[in-house]
């Protein structure tokens, strides 16, 4: 390959094998924050156990010039900092790349391969040397291949400083300590002169000006944020938890009143049950009120889901999806409860789904999720997942909402006055399926009504009678096809296509996007068409008229999201067919391609 | 009854009528306890002159849970999932603490599959008054027993219940309630001031009121039945509740009688029966317990603090009920955001 | 039509007006099993409240000489015995059809048709009269309705009175004064010598000879004895509550040992988390072991479900459905849990559905079940439904079961040492995606296994590891295909067709059968073919592909078998358009026939 | 240790060495209490002579639900849902009841989302060994507040936590738990002999005990750090048990020791140290009760009772495990099946 002659830049894949609790987590922060300093698009992957210490864990850093931030599976250079699981990691790394590790011990001689270089640098050696204090020794000997990566890489010492004051601000003497364990890398390879032909990375001046770096849920607490939340219940679970703690953090800047008072509540229910009917009493008495789960919460929740709809309680539910069934891979990543979200509950449901794809779009759409669900009545779900969720990527920064909060139907006292001192709950007026809806607190003598998950007439009266009911449902229905209209469209991306087409939503767009970009090279142009919300309204019937091979990318087994839309496409269903990739890693492009054309 | 009519006024403190208290029409069977336990909530918001339009009713699933649609037509009403109410009301009463939430309840909903839920509301001394229906039985499921159903007792079907009873006075003391009474649906002059109570306290009030399923929990070998329930009580105190609005005027034993001035106005006046001091949570504990012992149903205010927090006070939610703030008032400046995105450049 | 001429014989469809807890179940019991007793094919809807006294319930008994037992839209005669329905129950009467009321006290002029005849029977002054216990009265004033029904239309008093030995056996004061009233409201219509030319009932000798009466909830029951279940868990909800009340009153016959002990335990559990919790640890355990339940139940059994898809725990759930979403209506019928069931918990899973379309299968498939879920070593379901399960119908006889138990790969000590001493949890041995299984209690050094909703290799250890992860999820999704041949096929009735196809499932097979025949009779035949499981196998591929136009009879909202199907069967997506029929009234022949045809 | 290891025999009753009882390599962080409980239940199973293959691990989900995986690599287990494991348990143990049930949970598995199965499986006296690793905190999920941390307690992250903590000894005793008793990670005197009683008691076994998590609860504000627990921690008694197969010949000192004769063999020996009768349930409800009061944790065992039917003898199940039965044992006859049929034709 190419690459082999003039070592490529600013295109470098690293993974770092460490294990948990060992500190790395800042380590890899400090290297993955200084490739983004230089100017160079990257992504930052964490590949951690469902366990607190000693378990293995890797990270993988991608600098592409070119702007793809999905992983790769091609590692360039492999970090061996944890001998637990050293024998396998020497394998991960690809023909011609480089392994650096630590050489205070000799590598045993079965893991030399030929085929790949090796550098040494001896952390345990160097910091038992010049780290006073024996229990930093365990956590700062990560930062020392820190210091060696940047140099082999072409990190200037001054940004990785810059970076670490960034991080640990008021903390001066943690800052020292590191900086000096990074250093001791540094002037390692500078004192060895070893050089590296992978690859290296080169300062792009303004490179990253009009990008933010953060995570998925970072992304989505901000956005409920200015969503206008303020009751937020939840229960903790690995991959949801930073979501609401980061709200934890940052809300009280925001929200505190002349008093001190709080314009929030962050309530840690006891289970998801009581998470979700907090949510919907919540919903009911007129509060944005939101929650954020995975998997088995989301299971937990489904009676009060189906009460959300029924009552039309609009409600916010963040699903941040992780590998399933059951407890499953509580640490890995899949889209496999799109089921769940889309039809979740016993009889018939129809539930909006929207989907960001990354971390400005999370933003959007979880402000964006408190309109809906206001303006339709009905639980709203944002469908992440751990990849996106927890990992550091790039974005464009977050727009400020373009619009003010759309609080739908809901009635003053001088609403109600005002249309005749009349009210009717469930009454479709509009003809758009969506009722007009008052809240506690509003004093007209005609505002209140008696909500209830049995079956009830247009003033919310207890009814058993069978058309009541059949209207009932149908006008649910029409609400859902009302919602067709409002949610985020599909965004299409076209090209010299050869009448294949490629469909991705969620954290499968980005490998999409470049797994489209090679299968080009290949002679197979593309198109390529994001969902970002169910259900799915748009060019998506254009496209598929127009494509007749369809690809759609699903982190999933069973093509969840394949099964909705050939249901709602019939005529083209066996156009589409799904590449289910679910092995619980973050989609690399090369998968798809693999999946789509064959290996090469 | 009658004497008591004459003696009432037509319109009450806020100039509503009795009659503005009511609600649709019951489906209970005839007799059922739940019924009179209506007609006591509405005699007590009628007394207190409580607003309908500052309460909020809410619900589980089964026949106990069906009755907050027959009061207070004018109050808003949410009849939720079975067995969590406690948390529906949590959500609710949160988002807007300045609603009175009167939660209604059965054994089964509470006792059964609401257990855990029930337990944390209690914890977290959200402002309620928490009425359970109990009759020891799934009326609405046509019979099985509930986990309020004695040992020994014997189904309408025939089978005999081999479980230990759960108390829930005495699990809610052990939770922390703050306001715990026990009463029966057919003894209106102590469940109605109790229910009166309940509502101006500041924290989880749980009524736990015994009352009997005529239809499948009323026969021979019931320990819930009419019968059995009039053999068991047994009262620790009478009880008067005086408004805020009337003068204080009942008669008052020193020693005997027990003053409590509720956190959101109004008077217990407390009538003692038995050696109780319903201020002392390791005695109301005991009490419970020695009642079960001797077989009997100690009925009457059980244990009161009016010293603790709310949950929404303890929450430290603003005065504006959360669901009235506007978006100036939520959502934060450009120039916040600018701040944020700058953070993330970093 | 031609039925004013000559009044129909044995085609009569009765409605009775009660209110609830009004003892109208006893008089409607009585009439439906003299009917059964006279040999005429018969069934008995009860369509009744959400309530235990005083609310509106109807009751329809349906003769039908052809053997057709679904409900008929159509009613030749209403019984009018509840005065808060009376003017809406006047006008459901068919024209040229009977009104039976109580004219203790007269009609309301305004509830006077002109086109339907009027029968009156004082059953309040009569039973005021006769019955001296005022308690009885309010009761028995039903049974009058029953001797007056019976005189009008030819049943005799002989047959009424072996039922009501029949019924009450050993109570003879009741059975004496029901037959008083009885005799009360034939003698009344005797004396009256009124006659009507609605329909008669003629006997027809060993008519039902071969057929039994009851009700699927039963059918279930007793089906679930003959299958070997032990553990049952349950939470009661309606309209599943009397299947596991069946196994209450029916189990100890069976089931006691040489000491007066159980061979069963029937656990009342405090809710469904803890129900279906109960069913995993008693299948993990060894034990054949189910559960009934409801769409709300089943909503919060989903977490448990997918505990036991992925830890591959047999168990059997029986799920009565019911009108959803949320509360919906508890006491009406749909199929609409079919998504919940089949793609059930988060993550990917697919679920082994059984799907009884009446009381013999209904039965079959209960005790098959277990065969099922032990060889599959999954959860399965038996989907029924209220109309199917609560409702009194016709069947041929339970066949006693045709095979012995099927434990499947269940390992005994002797079977570990005769496989030289080895033994892997979830290693895939004959490539059908089914691993061996031991059970607790097997001393075998080697039995014991550590079973875990969390990751896990082939020998049930902890792993995170991602090609392990990716090939137990192909394992278990090739475990579902392999049931695909074993569960039961579906039964195709061909015949001159044009090209038009049926399908159906459960309770909507008696009412399509019948819609078929209607259709037949327009010149439009069509072909049928009845769905008996998911996966679906068999000739269902055939069949879409040789039919061009294919309708799935639903009761539901959304067309969820259609979703299945078409995702399954992405060629023929097109072809398959849903019959969405879901008010919660049983299914008539008559509501299909005119989706598909229009209205007449 | 040392001192310990020199006595200790090589094998044990049943011929087993203490490596037979070891499990799968821990995953706990370095010093985690719950590895220290693991030890214990080690040593309790090894002394007992328990056969692993009898016993089955049950657990639901938590840093404390993954132990039961690093002990006794012989037995069955079972590591379920959040919450569920009082259920699950419930289910094997009524379908094979010969089994030797062990079950470990966590304080958020159990106070939080498992409580109101954990309060039913003690309803119903369901024989097994039900200890909870007590940390006060949800470790796996990285320190959040559990619903047994303690009022005021601080964690890691800085948040202060506003509710009472539920005390699931008091809880288990009102419950009607048969067996309650508290201990600490780090003693393994106390808990080692406790388990061993635990396992041959017939019905619930409650242990609560309290399991410093290093990582996220071991720091100053934290009422379960390591030094918290030391502090606070007040035992009861000092506990023996003798199993069947062994003389008892330890000291006993009449009026000051208590004797209890397990119902399924072997026999504990209580050394008092406070004048507390564990057979006396108020006693034992106001002994914790007075504890909390007092700041401390009460420990030791707290309350024993061996009269009452466990779960599958209230069930009046055979005495061939369900799981075991047969075909011929279940399946009723087609002679059975004709007079069914018949009986649906009339
Ligand atoms: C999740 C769920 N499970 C079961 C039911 C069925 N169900 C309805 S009411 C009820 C029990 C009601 O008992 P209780 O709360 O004591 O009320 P009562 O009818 O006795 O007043 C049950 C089990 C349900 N509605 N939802
Ligand atoms: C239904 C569900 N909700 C949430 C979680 C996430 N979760 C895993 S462990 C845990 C808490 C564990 O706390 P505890 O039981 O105290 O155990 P510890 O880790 O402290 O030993 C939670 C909330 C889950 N696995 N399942
Ligand atoms: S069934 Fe029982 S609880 Fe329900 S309404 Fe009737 S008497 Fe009351
Ligand atoms: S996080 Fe806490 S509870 Fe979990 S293993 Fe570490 S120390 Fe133990
Ligand atoms: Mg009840
Ligand atoms: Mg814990």
């Amino acid at each position: 390959m190419a690459e082999m002659d003039t070592p490529p830049v600013n295109d470098v894949n690293i993974c770092v094998a460490t294990a948990n609790g060992s500190g790395s987590a800042s380590s890899n922060q400090i290297l993955y924050k200084s490739v983004f300093k230089m100017g160079i698009p990257c992504s930052g992957k964490n590949l951690f156990p469902s366990n607190i210490q000693g378990l293995p864990t890797w990270y993988f850093i991608r600098a592409s010039e070119k702007g793809y931030l999905g992983r790769k599976d091609a590692i360039d250079v492999m970090v061996l900092f944890n001998d637990d699981t050293l024998a396998a990691d020497v394998k991960k790394v690809r023909a011609g790349g480089l392994i650096l590790y630590d050489d205070s011990r000799p590598l045993p001689p079965a893991l030399v391969r030929k085929d790949v270089s090796y550098i040494g640098v001896p952390a345990e050696n160097l910091v038992k040397e010049h780290i006073k204090a024996p229990q930093l020794r365990a956590k700062q000997r990560n930062m020392v291949y820190v210091g060696a990566v940047g140099k082999l890489f072409g990190i200037p010492m001054g940004i990785m400083q810059e970076v670490l004051e960034d991080t640990f601000g008021n903390k001066p003497a943690v800052i020292e300590s590191n900086l000096q364990c990074i250093e001791l890398g540094y002037k390692h390879i500078e004192k060895l002169g070893t050089a590296q032909d992978v690859g290296f990375l080169k300062a792009v001046p303004n490179g990253n000006k009009h990008k933010i770096m953060t995570e998925g849920n970072t992304a989505c607490a901000v956005g409920a944020i200015f969503g206008g939340a303020t009751v937020v219940t939840w229960y903790p679970i690995t991959p949801s938890s930073s979501l609401v703690e980061e709200m934890i953090e940052r809300i009280p800047a925001f929200r505190r009143d002349e008093h001190g008072k709080n314009r929030y509540a962050i309530v840690q229910a006891e289970d998801e049950l009581a998470a979700v009917s907090m949510l919907v009493g919540a919903g009911f008495a007129g509060a944005r009120a939101m929650t954020s789960t995975a998997g088995p919460g989301l299971s937990l929740m489904q009676e009060s889901i189906g009460l959300a709809y029924f009552v039309e309680v609009p409600g916010v539910i963040f699903v941040i999806q992780r590998g399933g069934p059951s407890t499953g891979l509580p640490t890995r990543t899949q889209q496999s409860d799109i089921t769940l979200m889309h039809q979740g509950s016993h009889g018939d449901t129809r539930h909006i789904v929207l989907i960001p794809h990354d971390n400005s779009s999370a933003f959007d759409m979880a402000w964006q999720a408190f309109d809906v669900a206001d303006r339709f009545q009905t639980p709203v779900f944002v469908m992440m997942d751990l990849d996106l969720g927890m990992n550091m990527s790039l974005s464009a920064p977050f727009a400020m909402p373009d619009r003010p909060f759309d609080r739908g139907k809901l009635l003053s006292e001088a609403d109600i006055k005002a249309q005749g001192d009349k009210f009717s709950r469930y009454l479709d007026l509009d003809g758009d399926g969506i009722p007009q809806r008052t809240i506690p607190g509003n004093l007209h003598p005609a505002a209140a009504y008696f909500a209830r998950g049995s079956g009830h007439d247009e003033q919310a009266r207890y009814s058993e009678d069978h058309i009541v009911y059949r209207k009932l449902l149908e006008r649910l229905r029409r609400k859902y096809e009302t919602a067709r209209e409002y949610v985020p469209k599909p965004i299409v991306y076209n090209g010299a296509s050869t009448g294949m087409g490629l469909m991705s939503f969620g954290s499968s767009y980005e490998p999409t996007r470049e797994a489209r970009d090679i299968m080009a090279t290949r002679g197979k142009a593309a198109d390529h068409l994001l969902l970002r919300a169910l259900p799915v309204n748009g060019d998506v019937r254009d496209f598929l008229a127009s494509h007749k091979e369809i690809y759609l990318i699903e982190q999933n087994r069973d093509g969840q999201m394949t099964q909705i839309l050939r249901d709602e496409f019939p005529e083209y269903a066996a156009r589409i067919k799904p590449v289910c990739l679910f092995d619980g890693m973050p989609l690399a492009a090369g998968d798809i391609v693999e999946s789509i054309l064959g290996g090469n | 009854m009658t004497e008591a009519a004459r003696l009432e006024p037509q319109v009450n403190h806020i100039h509503l009528a009795k009659k503005d208290y009511e609600g649709a029409e019951s489906t209970m069977c005839k007799g059922c306890g739940h019924d009179a336990i209506t007609a006591s909530i509405i005699t007590a918001c009628y007394e207190s002159s409580i607003d309908p339009r500052r309460v909020v009713k809410l619900s589980g699933i089964g026949c106990s849970s069906k009755t907050t649609n027959y009061f207070m037509n004018q109050s808003f009403g949410f009849n939720g999932t079975h067995g969590r109410m406690a948390a529906l009301a949590t959500g609710a009463g949160v988002a807007n603490h300045h609603m009175l939430p009167i939660g209604v309840s059965g054994d089964g909903d509470t006792a059964s599959i609401g257990l855990g839920n029930f337990a944390h509301m209690i914890r977290r001394n959200l402002r309620i008054t928490y009425i359970v229906e109990n009759n020891g039985v799934y009326g609405l499921t046509k019979g099985q027993f509930s986990a309020t159903a004695d040992k020994g007792s014997r189904a309408k079907k025939g089978w005999v219940n081999p479980w230990n009873a759960i108390d829930l006075a005495s699990l809610a003391i052990l939770m922390g309630a703050t306001f715990v009474a026990r009463s029966f649906s057919g003894d209106r002059k102590q469940l109605a001031p109790l229910v009166q109570a309940a509502m101006n306290h500041n924290g989880t009030a749980v009524l736990d009121v015994l009352s009997p399923c005529v239809t499948f929990n009323n026969h021979e070998g019931s320990t819930k039945s009419l019968k059995g329930i009039r053999e068991m009580k047994d009262d620790l105190n009478e009880i008067d509740f005086i408004p805020e609005f009337e003068p204080i005027d009942v008669e008052y034993a020193p020693g005997k009688d027990l003053r409590v001035r509720m956190h959101d106005g109004g008077t217990v006046v407390l009538h003692k029966l038995k050696d109780h001091d319903p201020t002392d949570r390791v005695q109301a504990m005991s009490v419970v317990e020695q009642g079960m012992h001797e077989g009997k149903f100690v009925t009457g205010l059980i244990y009161i603090d009016e010293t603790q927090p709310d949950f929404a006070t303890q929450e430290n939610v603003c005065d504006t009920p959360l669901s009235m703030l506007s978006e100036a008032e939520l959502r934060p400046s450009a120039k916040d955001l600018a701040l944020i995105n700058e953070s993330f450049m970093r």
